[in-house]
């Protein structure tokens, strides 16, 4: 069976080691922070300028001036930071985040990614999602195998204006974990609960690199 | 100590011409010059370029300003969900210049450090590289950006003294301390003013150098875009 | 949080091998991490480069690195009075690079921003341009400079707290905030250690991220070089 | 009679304009802020990190970690601000300090400046001086009109190595004010008292305007 939102969350928190400093995309990556084990220690960047996101504000503890880069109204954590945007994405752009988890709309085979713009659509801005792509190193994607109409969004090539070239290191769908191989190719390193190998291939038009058993996500 | 304070926004904005290019503080609607934009609505100034993260609602920050058909150029990294916005981009009244948020911080206080041009990895091989100079360092791809300056800067902080030092609260920092020091003159609005010397030196995170102009701002709205909240 | 408390100076710096690239935080021998560089003395490491404004004076900061011969190449701005410096300087046995204290900051912060080159008009003209690219950017005329990094940066603050987030006093900050961002492991000594949350986050110079260790420096002697007085 | 250092200095201070920021080179240029008339709010950057310079510490008030460009203990005024020094850099680079006097050891008639480096003597190095003069809107250099062997320090090219190039405006030596023209050239703006223009065309080598009567300085 598919993953929802939830489950591909939990697969991705699974990524998540001891120590990190992560950067959250909207969407699905946030659902993440819901996710990672008590027993880790890590920290939320947020891109607004504030390292330390906490859970979300009781009403008497909602304050205007210190939001996420969603713009949802935050708190803090012990050990919290609050910095400017040039020091934020210089923290982005030095490498000092170790994980960035972002949606997309679509990845090709080689790692590129396309989430912001859609031609023929309103566009609303990159926002961070260029530094992002381009600085981080370690990029996991949050996403759909398949757009609603079933296309597949794991591709030879991308088809929309892409964000970044070469980024994405790996990709948890509602059908599988993926890892972009250097030479280029999707290797299969899982598949969801009861999805089986062919209908991965099925939903997948770049290169998927299947090698031996698959084994099936642990999603608790 | 050097004195800058104004009376009020009125006073701070009067002289702000037609095509004058701004930086406005704040990233969506947090941290943004509230009582400078009401000011510019009632100067009825023209065709001005405002650099700015965002460009707020259609009902509050430079949302505002676009109803009144004040701005002729958008250079932001989002431009959100803004109804009369879209119109104008489609209509082509309105142009815009969208770039990397990171990109657009770091030209921002490129043109304040006096760096004319710097190299990012942000949009390679993107649209945004378009007619851009690239290199390699270290085997990876870089753009060439170059810095960004303002005529008048707009910002909001949270404490000022007399001699122009600011401090900002929570994620209200965002964009203001770059944006104040790359505009000629820059004009600081504050909830608190209090007089040189109150002010820890060693909390400051603008200095007065920075800035022309201060006064204290009033009615302050701080409309929240995403209310979310535990029970 | 996440913790990165070390015991003391020798645990810190103990893995710091010979040919490493340090960067050294201070402006003259103010905020300099004396516990870092006591330390480097007793594991007795070699041919060390050293990013750091100054070099100390022959009894105090590097100048007692300088002594011990364990420092092959200084990057510096400044090197001032230091006999055992110029000897070893004129023998042959250290090279030095005099770099302009503001391309020195700038060099260090892009390290740190990931920011590989950027323009600067200082020393265009002079012997520091020579090998240099130029360019011109509306009318004046710009070097092309590249980031330093370090492989352990020894930074020395005020307050820090368990999660290495940093404050600085007085004009002891200087370099110390541009180095902690620019090495690949940060070592900060503080005077005082407190838990995560006691710092106020609008307070802190030197976000956690970039520090790798950080522990409660003893015995400081903090020596001054110039000890001007009114009476 | 040709001035002192303190003469220089005083002379300097009548530069000094209400809402400057300012920036004291070491020697000469440090006495100047003694002479700057009590009514001007006047801000003087230390680029170690500090806006605001006060005079020097008592005794009690000593502290190791409050120090000037010179390295000597200072205060703070009310007002000030300390920063790190990339921020102090970006300060002068970017063009916000009004104001920088320093002292030289070589001045050409376009406006060069030598004052960091004597070939065959031990190098100490540029510090800030190479940010300064590159950056600086307006340069005041103080210095004697000659050296001790009694050669001009005003030339037509410096022959030591130079800080920067085509930067100072304005000179002010034991002698004489001069500003340096656009179009190359000391134009002479004043004499120190009793000083003659002879005597000052006699130790200047590089090319020396005199537009008429040239006033002598007055220092209080």
């Amino acid at each position: 069976m598919a993953l929802d939102k939830i489950g591909i969350a939990k697969r991705i928190a699974q990524e998540v080691q001891d120590g990190m400093y992560i950067n959250l995309g909207i969407g699905i990556p946030t659902l993440v922070a819901n996710y990672i084990p008590e027993e880790l220690n890590v920290v939320l960047q947020s891109e607004n300028g504030l390292l330390g996101i906490g859970r979300f504000p009781t009403e008497e503890e909602v304050d205007a001036d210190l939001i996420n880069a969603g713009k949802q109204t935050i708190t803090m954590r012990d050990g919290s930071v609050l910095f400017d945007s040039s020091e934020s994405f210089g923290m982005i752009r030095g490498g000092h985040v170790d994980l960035t988890i972002l949606g997309a709309m679509e990845v090709s085979e080689n790692g590129d990614i396309a989430n912001w713009k859609i031609p023929g659509k309103m566009v609303k801005g990159m926002g961070g999602a260029m530094d992002l792509v381009a600085s981080a190193k370690n990029i996991i994607v949050a996403m759909q195998h398949t757009s609603r109409s079933g296309d597949s969004k794991l591709l030879k090539e991308c088809s929309l204006p892409i964000t970044g070239i070469n980024c994405v290191r790996k990709i948890v769908t509602n059908l599988a974990v993926l890892e972009v191989q250097e030479e280029g190719g999707f290797l299969l390193l899982e598949r969801a609960p009861g999805v089986t190998v062919d209908e991965i291939k099925e939903a997948t038009a770049g290169k998927l690199i299947v090698n031996g058993d698959v084994p099936e996500m642990k999603i608790n | 100590m050097i004195n800058k304070v104004v009376k009020n926004a009125d006073e701070a904005v009067k002289d702000i011409p037609s095509g004058a290019v701004l930086m406005l503080g704040g990233f969506g609607l947090c941290g943004i010059p509230e009582n400078s934009i009401s000011a510019l609505l009632k100067t009825g100034v023209k065709n001005l370029t405002c650099i700015s993260n965002n460009a707020g609602v259609d009902d509050f920050g430079i949302g505002l300003m676009l109803k009144t058909h004040q701005v002729k150029k958008m250079i932001s990294s989002y431009v959100g969900e803004n109804a009369e916005f879209e119109r104008q981009l489609l209509s082509g009244e309105l142009e815009v210049d969208l770039i990397p948020q990171g990109t657009l911080a770091e030209r921002v206080r490129a043109g304040g450090a006096g760096i004319p041009a710097f190299y990012t990895p942000a949009g390679y091989g993107t649209e945004v590289a378009e007619g851009k100079e690239t290199r390699e360092f270290d085997g990876k791809m870089y753009l060439l950006e170059s810095w960004l300056r303002a005529d008048f800067s707009l910002v909001k902080a949270w404490k000022g003294d007399t001699a122009g030092n600011l401090i900002f609260k929570g994620t209200a920092r965002n964009f203001n301390p770059m944006m104040a020091a790359a505009g000629k003159i820059t004009i600081a609005e504050v909830e608190e003013l209090v007089p040189a010397g109150e002010l820890d030196p060693n909390e400051i995170h603008t200095p007065g150098i920075y800035v022309q102009r201060i006064f204290k701002g009033v009615d302050y709205e701080k409309r929240i875009e995403q209310r979310t909240v535990t029970s």
